[in-house]
């Protein structure tokens, strides 16, 4: 248990670093030096101390929004297993308490967007909401290949013990899994090439767009929450990924960790070497992921 | 007697054909009465012994006056009230309504043949005659225009079972004579043409123009 | 003792609206005191329904009835009495709201009526729910199916609401005749209609029985495609009826399914695939028709579909879990669906009553009219809100819990040996599919009709009375219990799933056991969130930043107008593409015209598919066919000739054929 | 016995005779409650048979009688009311021609004499023609002629196919007589081809009478034309006459052991009559014209019943009673409905339950019944036939009832939902025809029986009912 908080702890303390990675990663890519890694840490404590500018159109929704936001996320990552240790709270079928979770965290976000009444953010809420509703059933078709696979119905069943061997047993399959699920974590995260987190035309922007007209320690709470989403999806990504090649004690945390560097690299060159997609042509990706998976899925039960 | 009943039988065969052929109103009434007189012959005809004179002779002279006398004279008296143009006016062409009824006769005549009668010593030609009857009334009925023609029609087609009845008269004579009612809805049908006076409100007696376009 | 006091408490909600009746001099006192005996049955009828689930055995009562077949033959079970409690609790609510938002002093008569069918259709479906008599169960069916239809035409004066109501009348009918044949079959196969004998006889599931059942009771429970009556009468009728319907009144259907198929020792596979599959398409595609839906109740009418289609998916899953005798797949099927029942009928109903608050005060349903009303409503619009996380399945509300039993149920079923049965886990990402339109779909009613500015002069003055709010807030309470506690019913689910299983209650133990310390964690869980958000907003609060007031940041527009925001419409519009397919859309255009354009317009609605594409045209055909059919005979002549050929068809059928 | 027949005919005569218009109708109210009251009397005192037993209370008589005796009353009642807003129309012939309709009925309904109940129903023709065309507009004149021609051609029909019955029986040893119980005793005795003629014939003629399709042709017509007064005594206690007699002609049929094609044909009618009437019950316009295809179809429901056998017969003549109670509330119901705005048409007429709450009401309630909603007594009769055809493994012609039973009730729901509800301003109005007492009660008065019979079917009537179908035969 002490050591399933200590990942615990430990992930919420990494969140932001992971960002760091990527934005390095790309500015690599680029051929510039970029920001250091640490950069998201102290944006953060500046947006903290600084004031906020409420529109008067807003009402309560809008300043709950990133609370109920960052306090899902954070629940979430109670379910995940990081490190080596499992998940410092699992029960079968946790898996779709934390998709739900995110859910959650999608609905609060949305709705402040939508309390502003702009129409630029009820776009980007329109956006998130849409190609999450589809990104979706691939995510679950993923989870249920891997319990199909490992026969577990938790998280930390899943990730645990067992998937290694449902490796050997059942590559072709997981495979598919893993890359439904990665296409699922770049969707999710609003990442090339579904989404651009850098773009400053509105138009064009999905996540973005939605916190447009929060500030203060309301954007760093949002700030932090996609950091941390992005590692909640991460990590995942990595542990099923990685679930081939077992290893006991630190050297699981310290291969976790080099999971989570190369998820960001992934990420990264998936930034740099892709261009964002048409928006109508979003649909087609997640579909395609789903349909992935299900192959998946059908590879199993057949 | 037998052969008398016979032509009798014969006769009404070809007065139904007659009917159908005829092209004139008052004809077409005198051909009815006709057949309603020679009618009223046959009970006397073929009366057995064990049924009373006095039924078989009050059978005979009801159908002569009323089938005979009555209701022919009825209709007479309406055409002339409620001025119905003379023609018959077939839906049915009169060749086509012959050969319906030559058909009818030859199903009748079939038909009687299938049928064993249970009282042999009636005379075999009834059945079919009583069954060419109906369906010529039948054809009446169907096939001309006018309201007068199916008053027509229903009194040849009650002449029929009249006939079929005289099976019955020797066991049940009242069941006979109540088939007498069915001349009084003829009588009904044609006073209501003179006192509802239909020429009045429809300005003839055509009852195609008594349906109007409705569902 | 239990049913003793559901009795009653039917016979006080039947007469509830004689109270109404008799003191119609004095209309607020009259309102009231329907109202008070309304409750007052409702909290008998609870009470009995508490007190066998307590006792976790059923209580029965005999009593002759001289109809043919019928007896008085009374049952309260556990299913009864988990269907019990929506049955007298909802209308129990949507009285007390009614008395504000339907009062008797402005509405005179009509309120008179509605309140006489209210109790009625409450008294009858209770009614329904003990009934252990094939005709007892069908005369239940058919007093409350004609209660509702009295409830729709409540607002008889508009056009649109008789029709919604003769569409509603004519479905409820045809699923009565289903029921007819359906329990015509039960009763002379197994020689007798009392349910209990029924059950004795052993009768073998046919094909025959399935369809008459599904067609019948899932025409009641709104299946996707007999689902067509159901959008026009939940939003002709007033809020508080619609929270009936909706909540209550369909899930007389599923209740149907349930009792019937618990006559049977055992079920084929194959009838727990169709239910599953019938359900996966109507939650899905219940969604999908919810969100191209620009009017609110008929949108929220159109999400009764889904969850209907999410508890039919449970009870498809426990179907498979009888049929291949894998009691978790029971367990989770079957609690998950009536879980589901209840929650939908406490999240439907709240969200039925905000729905008319805002209704009522805005004076339209139109979502694109609206905006901003949580300024003034603030009350309504964060109990709606509640509603809305309820029913979008999010956590830690009670949507979530029911939901996530049926997940586990389809979870379960991966595991199973028995050929083919792994395959049912594919509704599983349906589930997640529907969970994510439904929360698209929800994050568009609450943002733009409670959140933003108002888009049109629709704007309410006040928010609404106590009266209306308490009962919303009552239901608001109870999707919180279930949510927080899911653990709390498990033992009550598990009793009426063996029950209906025909299986004793310990082979459902090992399951349950599981599921109540999986659902414990779940209270956990929500615990750590409330306490994170309520820690989160301590810390926030305390931070106590410079607030500065301020235009919402317009990308550069010089002036941003209340009109330039996103409407319901261009919110969905991304999704509903992607189910054009199913759609029958209906624009309107008026394209700008020359250099200076006076005017332009675009409307577009989307009639149901069933309804507008399927069932109109068949039936103006129909009338077409018979108009012309009825040309024929209206002479005199051709009426005879009709006589003279049925008399010679009949002597030659006779003679030459027979 | 004699006196429950004769009793009408005297009122009848006093009701012709007497020159004061406003006192004829209390000759009709009269006639109906003596009759009521002598029904009463025979039905507790069960007297011995009249007329050398051409008059019994069998089984049957006992099921329609009553419900007849009711019926007319009700609408003796009903009268009252109706005939003093009717100054306009002399009712010499319409009382006098009521009270003559009910003593033929009672004969028809006690008859065991097939060739009495044939006279009978002659007389049933005659007496109501003239009341078709009591409104004196050329549609009512169309419609009698009609009714009266195909009728009359019905009855000649009948005749003929009584007369075959009389000479099957004329056979070496047979009965010669046409008294029910002489002909079911002979049995096998009956010549088989002239009983199997004499059914056909005979199914042709009573059929007519009852209106079973394609015979129906004159009833959308007469009832449509007729007052409502009328359209109640037709299809409530004629038509359910003419299934009496049907049925007694079945019975000899089943002892002569030429059942099993009375009763497919009998089956194959019924279904017929069910969906013509869904064919003409769609879209229809005319309120009363839709009640008469309604009554088309109910026809057809008790050919169904009485042809499946069994169970479903015994229902069968359960269903008579509902469907006579249930008609007359509807007629009369239509018929305050149709003076009230002086049209039929649902194009003009809307909002009747507001303008006229009671009749309004209980056209939508008898409407409801009718079709076989709970808990009115016709929903456990259509659902005995069902089940009986269902229990006798006939699923096809089963699953044809349902469907035709469901597309009648969405067709007359479309039109009674029409009428119904709504708001009355702007439709036509005819003064001082609000609901009263008389032209209200009556038919309360019968939809309360409905009800009751649905609520509870005293011990006594199943035994009767099942007793009346044992009589038809298996």
């Amino acid at each position: 248990m002490a050591l399933s908080l200590f990942d615990l702890f430990l992930a919420l303390l990494l969140a932001p670093l992971l960002l760091g990675v990527v934005n390095r990663v790309k500015s690599i890519f680029a051929g510039r030096r970029g920001p250091p890694l640490w950069q998201l840490y102290a944006d953060l404590l500046r947006l903290w101390r600084k004031g906020v500018v409420y529109s008067h159109t807003t009402t309560w929704v809008f300043r709950a929004g990133p609370l109920v936001a960052v306090a899902a996320l954070l629940t979430a990552a109670l379910f995940l297993p990081f490190g080596g240790a499992p998940a410092a709270l699992s029960f079968s079928g946790d898996f779709v308490l934390f998709a739900y979770l995110l859910g959650l965290a999608r609905f609060a976000t949305a709705l402040a967007a939508l309390d502003t009444g702009s129409s630029f953010e009820g776009m980007g809420a329109a956006r998130e909401v849409t190609f999450a509703s589809m990104a979706e059933p691939a995510l679950f078709l993923c989870l249920v290949t891997l319990a199909k696979a490992t026969g577990g119905l938790s998280l930390t069943a899943i990730l645990g013990p067992a998937l290694p061997e449902a490796w050997v047993r059942f590559a072709p399959a997981l495979l598919l899994a893993a890359i439904a699920l990665f296409v699922v974590t770049l969707a999710e995260n609003s990442r090339i090439p579904v989404d651009d987190p850098n773009t400053h035309l509105e138009l064009t922007m999905i996540h973005e767009v939605m916190v447009l007209d929060h500030s203060g320690p309301d954007f760093a709470l949002i700030q932090y929450g996609t950091s941390l989403k992005l590692f909640l999806s991460g990590a995942l990504f990595a542990r099923v990924a990685l679930g081939f090649c077992e290893r006991e004690g630190l050297l699981r945390l310290a291969l976790f960790l080099g999971g989570l560097a190369g998820f960001a690299t992934l990420v990264g060159v998936v930034e740099s070497t892709m261009a964002r997609l048409r928006l109508s042509r979003v649909p087609q990706l997640l579909v395609g992921a789903s349909v992935l998976s299900a192959f998946g899925l059908v590879l199993l039960l057949r | 007697m037998k052969a008398f009943a016979e032509m009798v039988f014969i006769l009404v065969v070809v007065i139904d054909f007659s009917l159908l052929v005829s092209s004139r109103l008052k004809a077409v009434i005198r051909a009815a009465a006709a057949q309603g007189a020679l009618l009223s012959v046959l009970p006397l005809l073929l009366s057995s012994e064990r049924v009373e004179v006095g039924h078989v002779l009050a059978l005979s002279l009801g159908a002569l006056v009323v089938k005979g006398v009555v209701i022919p004279w009825l209709l007479t008296v309406a055409i002339r009230e409620a001025r119905i143009r003379r023609e018959v006016e077939p839906i049915v062409g009169f060749i086509p309504s012959l050969i319906l009824g030559a058909v009818g006769v030859a199903l009748a005549f079939a038909l009687s043949n299938g049928m064993p009668l249970p009282t042999p010593e009636k005379h075999d030609l009834l059945v079919p005659t009583a069954l060419s009857t109906v369906w010529t009334g039948l054809l009446l009925v169907v096939s001309r225009r006018k309201a007068v023609s199916q008053v027509i029609g229903f009194l040849v087609l009650e002449n029929g079972v009249f006939v079929f009845g005289l099976l019955l008269s020797d066991f049940m004579p009242t069941m006979v004579e109540a088939g007498v009612l069915l001349d009084l809805v003829a009588a009904v049908f044609v006073m209501g043409i003179v006192m509802f006076d239909i020429n009045r409100e429809f300005s003839s007696l055509d009852t195609e123009k008594l349906s109007a376009p409705k569902d | 003792m239990s049913l003793v006091l559901v009795l009653a408490g039917i016979a006080l909600a039947a007469s509830s609206g004689l109270a109404a009746l008799v003191r119609r001099r004095q209309p607020q006192l009259a309102q009231r005191s329907a109202c008070a005996v309304l409750l007052a049955g409702a909290v008998l009828g609870i009470a009995g329904a508490l007190l066998a689930l307590g006792q976790g055995r059923a209580a029965q009562i005999h009593a002759g009835w001289s109809a043919p077949f019928a007896s008085l033959e009374l049952r309260l079970d556990g299913l009864s009495a988990l269907f019990l409690l929506p049955i007298f609790g909802i209308p129990a609510a949507g009285a007390v709201y009614g008395c504000s938002y339907y009062p008797q002093a402005s509405h005179g008569n009509h309120a008179l009526r509605l309140q006489g069918f209210y109790g009625l259709i409450t008294a009858a479906m209770a009614l329904l729910a003990v009934a252990a008599n094939a005709m007892l169960f069908l005369a239940a069916w058919e007093v409350m199916a004609l209660s509702g239809f009295f409830l729709v035409l409540t607002e008889h004066e508009r056009e649109e609401t008789r029709d919604a109501a003769f569409v509603y009348l004519a479905a409820a009918h045809i699923g009565t005749l289903a029921l007819f044949a359906l329990f015509a079959l039960l009763g002379s196969r197994s020689g007798s209609f009392d349910f209990e004998r029924i059950a004795r006889a052993g009768l073998a599931p046919g094909a025959g029985i399935f369809a008459l059942m599904l067609a019948g009771f899932g025409l009641k429970a709104g299946l996707m495609p007999l689902h067509f009556w159901l959008p026009g009468a939940h939003s002709a009728a007033p809020s508080h009826v619609s929270a009936v319907l909706s909540g209550v009144l369909l899930k007389a259907g599923i209740y149907g399914i349930l009792r019937v198929s618990g006559l049977f020792p055992v079920l084929p596979a194959w009838w727990g695939f169709a239910v599953l599959a019938v359900g996966a398409v109507s939650a899905v595609l219940g969604v999908a028709f919810a969100l191209a839906q620009h009017d609110l109740k008929r949108l929220l009418a159109y999400h009764s579909v889904e969850n209907v289609g999410i508890i039919a998916m449970g009870v498809g899953m426990a179907f498979i879990g009888r049929a291949t005798g894998e009691p978790a797949l029971v367990l989770l099927g079957f609690g998950g669906g009536v879980l589901h029942v209840l929650n939908h009928a406490l999240f439907k109903a709240l969200l039925f009553l905000g729905a008319g608050s805002v209704d009522r005060a805005c004076g339209t349903r139109e979502i694109d009219l609206l905006g901003g009303v949580a300024r003034v409503m603030p009350i309504t619009a964060a109990l709606f809100l509640f509603g809305a996380v309820a029913i979008s399945g999010l956590p830690p509300l009670n949507g979530f819990v029911s939901e996530w039993l049926v997940y586990l149920a389809s979870l379960r079923a991966l595991f199973s040996t028995v050929p083919l049965v792994a395959w049912s886990s594919l509704s599983a990402p349906v589930l997640a599919l529907v969970g994510g339109l439904a929360a698209a779909c929800f994050a568009k009613v609450v943002g733009i009709v409670f959140l933003g500015l108002p888009r049109s002069g629709r704007r309410p003055a006040g928010e609404a009375s106590r009266g209306m709010l308490a009962p919303m807030a009552a239901l608001a309470l109870a999707c919180a219990f279930i949510g927080l506690f899911p653990a709390a019913l498990l033992p009550a689910l598990k009793h009426a799933a063996a029950e209906w299983a025909h299986v004793s209650p310990s082979l459902l133990e090992e399951p349950a056991r599981r599921a109540a310390s999986s659902a414990s964690r779940i209270t956990v869980a929500a615990a750590i969130l409330l306490g994170l958000v309520y820690g989160l907003a301590a810390i926030r609060r305390r931070r106590a930043p410079v607030t500065t007031q301020s235009q919402t940041w317009g990308c550069g527009f010089a002036r941003p107008t209340a009109r330039m925001q996103y409407t319901g419409s261009s919110f969905a519009r991304m999704l509903t593409l992607r189910f054009g397919w199913a759609f029958s859309p209906r624009a309107r255009v008026e394209l700008p015209a020359g250099p200076f354009p006076a005017r332009a317009s675009y409307h577009s609605q989307v009639p149901d598919t069933v309804l507008a594409a399927a069932l109109v045209p068949a039936s103006r055909a129909a009338a077409l066919v018979a108009s012309r059919a009825r040309r024929v005979q209206h002479r005199v002549q051709g009426q005879a000739l009709l006589v003279g050929m049925t008399l010679v068809a009949l002597l030659a059928w006779r003679f030459l054929f027979w | 016995m004699l006196f429950v027949v004769l009793a009408p005919l005297a009122f009848s005569v006093l009701a012709l005779l007497d020159p004061l218009a406003a006192r004829r109708p209390r000759a009709l109210l009269a006639g109906g409650l003596t009759h009521l009251a002598g029904v009463g009397w025979l039905i507790v005192a069960a007297p011995s048979p009249a007329l050398h037993g051409w008059l019994e209370l069998d089984p049957l008589a006992k099921v329609v009688l009553p419900v007849i005796s009711l019926l007319f009353a009700a609408c003796s009642v009903y009268a009252q009311g109706y005939l003093a807003r009717r100054r306009d129309r002399d009712n010499r012939l319409f009382v006098g021609g009521l009270l003559i309709l009910l003593s033929a009925m009672t004969v028809v309904a006690t008859s065991q004499h097939l060739g009495l109940s044939w006279v009978a129903i002659e007389l049933t023709t005659l007496s109501t023609a003239p009341l078709i065309y009591f409104d004196k507009s050329a549609r009512a004149l169309e419609a009698a002629w009609k009714y009266l021609l195909v009728c009359s051609l019905g009855i000649a029909l009948a005749l003929l196919g009584t007369f075959f019955l009389a000479l099957a029986s004329a056979s070496t040893g047979g009965p010669h007589s046409l008294l029910l119980s002489d002909l079911v005793r002979a049995g096998h005795m009956l010549s088989q081809a002239w009983v199997r003629a004499g059914f056909a014939f005979l199914l042709v003629g009573y059929g007519t009478k009852m209106g079973l399709a394609p015979l129906h042709s004159w009833k959308p017509d007469a009832y449509g034309e007729a007052p409502g007064i009328l359209g109640a005594l037709l299809s409530g206690g004629v038509t359910s006459l003419g299934f009496v007699s049907l049925a007694r002609v079945v019975q000899v049929c089943s002892a002569a052991g030429e059942a099993a094609f009375a009763r497919d044909a009998l089956v194959a009618m019924g279904l017929f009559s069910m969906g013509l009437a869904s064919v003409y019950v769609i879209g229809q316009r005319d309120f009363k014209r839709m009640l008469a295809y309604s009554s088309v179809e109910h026809m057809g429901i008790l050919a169904f019943g009485l042809g499946l056998g069994g169970v479903a017969t015994s229902s069968a003549m359960f269903h008579a009673v509902n469907n006579a109670l249930t008609k007359g509330v509807l007629f009369l119901a239509a018929g305050n409905i149709h003076r009230s705005y002086g049209s039929k048409l649902v194009d003009e007429v809307r909002g009747a339950a507001r303008r006229l709450p009671v009749s309004g009401s209980l056209f939508l309630a008898g409407f409801l019944a009718i079709t076989g909603s709970p808990p009115f007594g016709p929903f456990f009769s259509e659902f005995s036939i069902l089940n009986g055809a269902l229990g006798a493994g006939r699923y096809a012609v089963g699953a044809l009832y349902l469907i035709f039973l469901s597309v009648i009730f969405v067709g007359m729901g479309a039109t009674v939902l029409k009428v119904v509800p709504g708001d009355p301003a702007g439709a036509p109005e005819v003064a001082n025809t609000r609901d009263s007492l008389a032209t209200a009660g009556p038919p309360l008065f019968l939809m309360a029986l409905v009800l009751a019979l649905g609520l509870h079917l005293p011990r006594g009537l199943k035994v009767l009912f099942d007793a009346a179908a044992a009589r038809v035969g298996t």
